[in-house]
């Protein structure tokens, strides 16, 4: 089953990911990280088809996507 | 399935160092680093490759390539990078510029660089904004935008009009590659990819300049979200910045 | 043993250049400098260099900036406006630490001035022109021999430190021609440069970079290369005298004007008076302790300058008040005639040492 | 032919197209090839044109200090600005020389030698008016005993190798007909 | 009376300037100077004046240059590496007697350095960054109420001697807000302005120039930018001093430094140690008269910058080996610290005055 | 018939001084200036010119134009004229520039003059070569032309092309007026004064941005008689340099 | 309400977007108001842009020396990496202000006051998270006996005059909010 | 009759004046002006027409043309 990890501390939560995420994966964190943001977090990891756009659109390279 | 057994089909580019960098959330910046990083890798280049930072938000890229940087004055990239490979033309040169480097400052320089045909790669990131020194107008800004210098709005009468880049450097002989893409939608960034590598194919080759153009989304001086950021690139910025080729000597043939 | 031909001050310069292994030139037009460009443009490519007229001057020093980062040895020359325009990109040379050859064939200022010899950019070398905290070493040459030496030496200094070395001539020693013995070996000195950006091939990466954002690291990077501007006074001092044994009053004098004055002293000697000179062939740094040395064995002292009166600052820093220091100086062009010189130092015997 | 040269002082002065700079550079290769220690500095303008232009040289046994020349032993006047400006200058027991082509005003000092050459007519005998400048340099060598006029011929061979050898024959003409009208004063 | 106003060093530095009639302002965009530009471009229009944001220093200065040359009372302003670009401009204003106004928000150095606060381009404003023989007066403020007034002063200065005038700050006097009284009424100067570019009628015509071929006429030229030079340094000096009266060791610091070393020597007296203080309000002319009055009673001075040891050269000068001269300083963006200047005081206490 | 009884029908232009210029037999430079000086005159606007002197051969422009002048540091006559320009728009500001001046140190000034459309006239001198410092390559010398610093002649892989600036220009949407002329014939010499004085005509309507491109013979640097030159002018250097108008809004409408 | 203030430095530190710089300029114009001298001085950065910022404020009834303040009265530190730098810069005696929603670490100086405030918690109850810096304020003002809640309301409706007022009802209520807690402590 | 003067001292004998005349009316002098050329001079003053064109390709100023 595709995956995608998310290295947290990098997130800056501009939303992109989850804005262009074809299958609704991801989300906001309620938590802050080191930095202050509330960081984007695997919500539905099931749907995840590996397409690596997340990962792609991030600016802050946050991503890895396993298929 | 644990991730060993998987393959890893995304990952931070081996060009690029694992730390964190400052870019604002969601800006173009970002998403053009990784790009460079990738076709770094995969034209495999690294141990060859000389990145130029310029003044600007870009300008800790020598923090974030993981090869040989050099930090260049405001506006001077196309001189150092003349510089770099004309002392030493095995180098893979990188250059990078935003809007006010490249289109105010550095005019002469990447006129000059481009009318030369250098062997270098350019990758110009235009935000319509001077980023890093907090808003200011650039050359790039749009008619009627608001900055921190032009706070009634650009008004061509008394601050001119957006410099279109690609259309000034196409009316010269030199330049062997133009093109302007942008980052905005995962589609795009496919596209801005493809360019970008068309370009440093082209330096590899020995072909001469080449500038990518990329429409760059800054939430934070534009005062947007970042959606509403992406959305403008898109719907405002590239009705004044038509994105196309505007030059391919390599198709011409 | 070498061949002795007759050379242009300003060809000389450029010779001594590429016999010590620049291959890189990148400069832009401007009288009384021309003739370095004319010569390279000619030269360069047929010892498989580069020359490249740069669209500008700021242009030029960057393309330095670039070549330098890559290792090579590399120059640029020009003359006074269009060195002034290089004061950013110099202050970024020294604070990325690269080395490399400026030469200055000064001429009149301020603005436009004109294109007669001067040495009002003395100012400008020595204390730093650009901004923040900075030195380059500056050499002073006096005939074409030393435009050719100079030129060979300071290739060797500027890798020696990393740092920009600048030769600081005029236009009469530019234009003029001499004969200069080109030696057949030319003592090229080799330093480390695993430092430069050659592709990072089996090594970390190489950065050359100026910026240091935090306060702490830019301080730490400054107190770095202040301790190499004291390394370069503690070992790199250059100066000639004359007659200085039992001289009573000193000149001192740099580049051209000194050969003005050596001839003053031979005529102050034949009047009985007991003249000498010294001649800073390195502005900086500057030989402050020789001069202090003579400063306790003479009357005064008198500083002669094709300005009005810069060199004389560090003569008188020097000195720090144990004599009086004079100075005489000619403006916009006008060379210092020996009589006047003569008269100038008489008229301070007589009016008494106040 | 004498050995030594003591030290000469030369100022060279004219019309920008004149040739000057020429004189002064023959001086000095013909000086290097005598190996005696010479200077050469020319008054350099933006003026490529028309204008007024001069040289300055030195020629000397022992070191040449300054090559600033201010007080000429020797005065090369090629026009008649050339001629006011400079000759008050001269050493006492000095040399002009005056391009009586041009120049009709007399040298009104007493204390220096004053050759009144016809120039630019002895070139123009010679095969082209614009090697006056030649026909100076004849007449110089033929007032000492240092340069003899082989010398000079050698530094103009070596001068306009290459280039212009069409001119070579006019110049040497020219250089041997200044060497003649001076030695024929005599 | 006026009224008191929190303002940013930078906006006050653009407000006074308005207030004495600055209706043309030109730059480019640096930080730690940017809100001088941004208060201009938005209160600039509003007053009927021009806000132009030129495509780099060099033009914005040469812009200075045309507006200055038609008679406007014209200001640009930039930080270090920016102001290093207008080096050969302001060679050129000086050189064609035009007014200006000039803003440094200096950063740290050398190279991109930083863009904390530093005090590293004294040399290049004080002695001449540019070619040439030329000064311009460089006004040094410490508080956001200097930062107006001075711009006052600075434009009036201009047109009385029709020669450029640095504001020299740094970038913590631009970033800090303190009250600021804006007088109802400001002091403008009215100088003569015939020589200014405004149509050749009823008049022979007007010429703005640098360029004087002939050596003579750049010679005169120059003596007679040296005269005025001279008046200015007779007319001009501007400093202040706290507790002087009975110092035995005094302290010189300019700008922001002024008010840390100002708070060390209330610690000083409170430790019954006889510390004073000068504070040159402007650098050059530098008040060295004053420093060799005050040196007569000093057994030491010291000299605290924000750079690696520069104004401490003119103090020397002034002291001209009278007393030992020190120095302390912090370089790339720190600032000294209150204790730290303390002790370093107190080691030349116990070290003797050697 | 004495000629007090005749009409003058051409004398030198009031608008000049009655002294000799320094520019050489047979220069280009002397006959423009001729014309700015009728102009001048026939437009009556003497009064409030001011002529910006540039670095170059015309450098002593301030010594033959008999109106106000200024002499502007190299390449930076646009930011001068705009200056003067800002400060009084009542002043008419003749901008004069050579092709180094212009086009190569100066290019970032006058790409951004002609696109905020400042309100003056710009003749520039194209001569192919830098006259003043003694023939070095300009941006505008020839493909081959050899010059003091293109011994071998100008290549176009290390030396670049020659910068058409007319064109350059033209991608800009600020100019309002770009025309190319010569001054090498009797005919040619009406045809570049009448672009000229529609530059200064657009000036005093308060159009924008003008600039007349001359293509100038530089006998002393090209090494050519005089007559050489200008026949080398029509023949060989307009070849690069096709003469004609790029950009008149005036004629749009 | 005291009539003099004396002089009270302050540093004031977080993260980029939590307003440090807002409490800052708060206090100089509530000083300004009370006819008291200030100065305020930002740590400006390239940073627009999450990183770090911290501003100093000096408030004195007499001149303000140095504005560079080294040794605080009163530090608020909005998140951990600030308590971090600064804390051991505090004057004995001095005040910290700590904001408890981010930082967990206890201030480990006896020879200082710290109040330990959820900022972030009484600003969501305030109605935006953003204003949590108008809490740290409102606290602030609580622990001290010159400036009145009056004052910084007044400063605070001077500032956000025109922008954002939508926001000025949570500033205000979170500046209360602020206030009333340490007010409870006590 | 048409009439050219020539202010000899300003020629600087490019013989651009001369080249283009069209009735042949100029030529250059056998003596030298102060500047130490050859100036143009009126060799066939007859045939002038008065059509200005010497002074208008004259980069010297030198022609007044009088009709
Ligand atoms: C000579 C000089 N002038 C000005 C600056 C200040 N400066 C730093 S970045 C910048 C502009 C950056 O804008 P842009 O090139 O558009 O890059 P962005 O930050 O938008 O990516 C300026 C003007 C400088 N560092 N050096
Ligand atoms: C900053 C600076 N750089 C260089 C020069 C030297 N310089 C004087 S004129 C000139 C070029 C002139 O060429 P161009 O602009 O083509 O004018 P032309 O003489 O051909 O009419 C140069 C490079 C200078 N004066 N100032
Ligand atoms: S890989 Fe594709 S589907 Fe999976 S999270 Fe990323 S964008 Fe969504
Ligand atoms: S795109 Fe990257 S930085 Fe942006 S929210 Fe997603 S993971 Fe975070
Ligand atoms: S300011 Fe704009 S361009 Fe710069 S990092 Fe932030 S979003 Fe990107
Ligand atoms: S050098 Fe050329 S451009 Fe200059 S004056 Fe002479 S002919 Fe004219
Ligand atoms: S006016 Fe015409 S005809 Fe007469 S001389 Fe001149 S060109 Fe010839
Ligand atoms: S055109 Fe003028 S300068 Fe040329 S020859 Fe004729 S008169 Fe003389
Ligand atoms: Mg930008
Ligand atoms: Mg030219």
């Amino acid at each position: 089953m595709p995956k995608v990890t998310i290295r947290e501390e990098r997130c800056k939560a501009c939303g992109l990911c989850i804005h262009y995420c074809p299958k609704g994966v991801l989300g906001p964190s309620e938590k802050f990280n080191a930095k202050g943001y509330h960081p984007t977090e695997v919500k539905h990891p099931e749907k995840c088809i590996g397409c690596t756009i997340c990962a792609q659109v991030c600016p802050d390279q946050v991503f890895e996507v396993y298929r | 399935m644990s991730t060993e057994t998987m393959k890893k089909v995304y990952s931070i580019p081996e060009s690029l160092r694992n730390r964190p960098h400052h870019y604002c959330p969601g800006c173009g910046h970002g998403i053009v680093l990784s790009i460079v990083g990738e076709l770094v890798d995969e034209l495999g280049v690294r141990d060859r490759a000389v990145g130029i930072a310029p003044v600007g938000c870009s300008v800790f890229l020598y923090e974030y390539y993981d090869f040989d940087c050099v930090q260049a004055a405001h506006g001077r990239a196309p001189a150092v990078a003349t510089g770099l490979k004309r002392a030493n033309p095995d180098l893979f040169v990188i250059s990078y510029q935003g809007d006010g480097d490249l289109a105010a400052i550095g005019t002469a320089e990447i006129i000059h660089a481009a009318n030369r045909s250098e062997n270098f790669s350019t990758i110009f990131i235009n935000n319509a904004i001077y980023g890093m020194t907090g808003g200011q107008m650039a050359p790039t800004t749009l008619l009627g935008q608001k900055s921190q210098t032009t706070p009634y709005g650009r008004n061509p009468n008394t601050d001119g009009f957006p410099v279109r880049v690609c259309e000034l450097l196409n009316s010269l002989e030199g330049p062997y590659y133009l093109e302007r893409v942008c980052v905005a939608t995962p589609q795009d960034r496919v596209k801005a990819k493809k360019a970008i590598k068309k370009a440093f194919t082209y330096q590899l080759e020995g072909k001469g300049f080449s500038l990518v153009e990329v429409l760059s989304q800054c939430p934070t001086n534009w005062g947007m979200s970042v959606l509403d950021s992406v959305k403008w690139v898109k719907e405002v910025m590239a009705q004044t910045f038509p994105l196309g080729v505007f030059r391919d000597k390599g198709q011409q043939k | 043993m070498g061949k002795k031909i007759l050379m242009k001050g300003n060809e000389a310069l450029g010779e001594g250049a590429m016999r010590a292994g620049m291959r890189h030139y990148f400069g832009y037009p401007i009288t009384p400098q021309s003739e370095v460009a004319a010569y390279l443009s000619k030269h360069l490519p047929k010892r498989g260099g580069v020359f490249l007229q740069a669209e500008s001057e700021i242009s030029a020093i960057n393309m330095v900036y670039g070549a330098a980062s890559a290792g090579r040895r590399v120059m640029t020359s020009s003359s006074s406006p269009g060195i002034s325009l290089k004061m950013e990109g110099l202050s970024y040379l020294v604070g990325s630490e690269l080395p490399c050859l400026i030469g200055n064939v000064m001429r009149g200022g301020p603005g436009l001035g004109n294109i007669a010899p001067a040495q009002a950019d003395y100012f400008q070398a020595v204390k730093g022109g650009g901004h923040g905290d900075y030195h380059i070493i500056v050499l002073a040459p006096t005939t074409c021999q030393e435009m050719f030496d100079f030129a060979v030496m300071a290739l060797n200094l500027a890798d020696k430190y990393r740092n920009p070395v600048m030769i600081l001539s005029d236009g009469a020693l530019g234009q003029m021609m001499e004969p200069v013995v080109i030696p057949d070996e030319v003592p090229i000195e080799e330093y480390d440069k695993s430092w430069a950006l050659t592709g990072a091939k089996d090594r970390p990466p190489n950065v050359v970079n100026s910026l240091f954002l935090d306060e702490k690291e830019l301080e730490e990077h400054n107190i770095k290369l202040q301790e190499k501007f004291k390394r370069i006074e503690e070992n790199e001092i250059l100066y000639s005298e004359y007659r200085t044994e039992d001289a009573e009053y000193l000149f001192v004098a740099f580049g051209l004007v000194s050969r003005i004055v050596h001839s003053v002293v031979d005529l102050a000697r034949a009047e009985g008076i007991k003249a000498g000179l010294l001649v800073p062939k390195m502005l900086w740094p500057f030989p402050k302790d020789r001069i202090a040395e003579l400063a306790e064995q003479c009357r005064f002292l008198m500083s002669v300058e094709m300005n009005s009166g810069q060199m004389v600052e560090d003569v008188r820093l020097a000195v720090n008040g144990r004599r009086p220091v004079y100075f005489y100086g000619r403006m916009g062009g006008g060379v210092p005639a020996q009589r006047r010189v003569l008269e100038e130092l008489k008229s301070h015997i007589e009016g008494g040492t106040k | 032919m004498a050995d030594k040269v003591g030290t000469v002082e030369f100022i060279i002065a004219g019309f920008g197209g004149q040739g000057v700079l020429f004189i002064g550079r023959a001086l000095a290769f013909a000086g290097l090839a005598r190996d005696v220690n010479v200077s050469f500095i020319p008054s350099y303008g933006p003026e490529m044109r028309g204008g007024t232009a001069n040289c300055k040289v030195v020629v000397s046994d022992g070191e040449v200090g300054s090559p600033i020349v201010e007080e000429p032993d020797v005065l090369i006047a090629m026009n008649r600005p050339s001629l006011e400006r400079f000759v008050n200058t001269v050493k006492p027991g000095g040399t002009v020389f005056v391009n009586s082509s041009l120049i009709e005003n007399e040298v009104e000092r007493g204390d220096i030698k004053a050759y009144r050459v016809p120039f630019n007519e002895l070139a123009r005998e010679a095969g082209a008016e614009r090697v006056a400048n030649l026909a100076a340099l004849g007449a110089y060598v033929a007032s000492q005993d240092f340069f003899t006029l082989e010398d000079m011929e050698g530094a103009v061979k070596e001068m306009v190798k290459g280039k212009r050898v069409e001119l070579m024959e006019a110049n040497l003409k020219a250089l041997r007909a200044g060497y003649d009208f001076v030695r024929n004063l005599a």
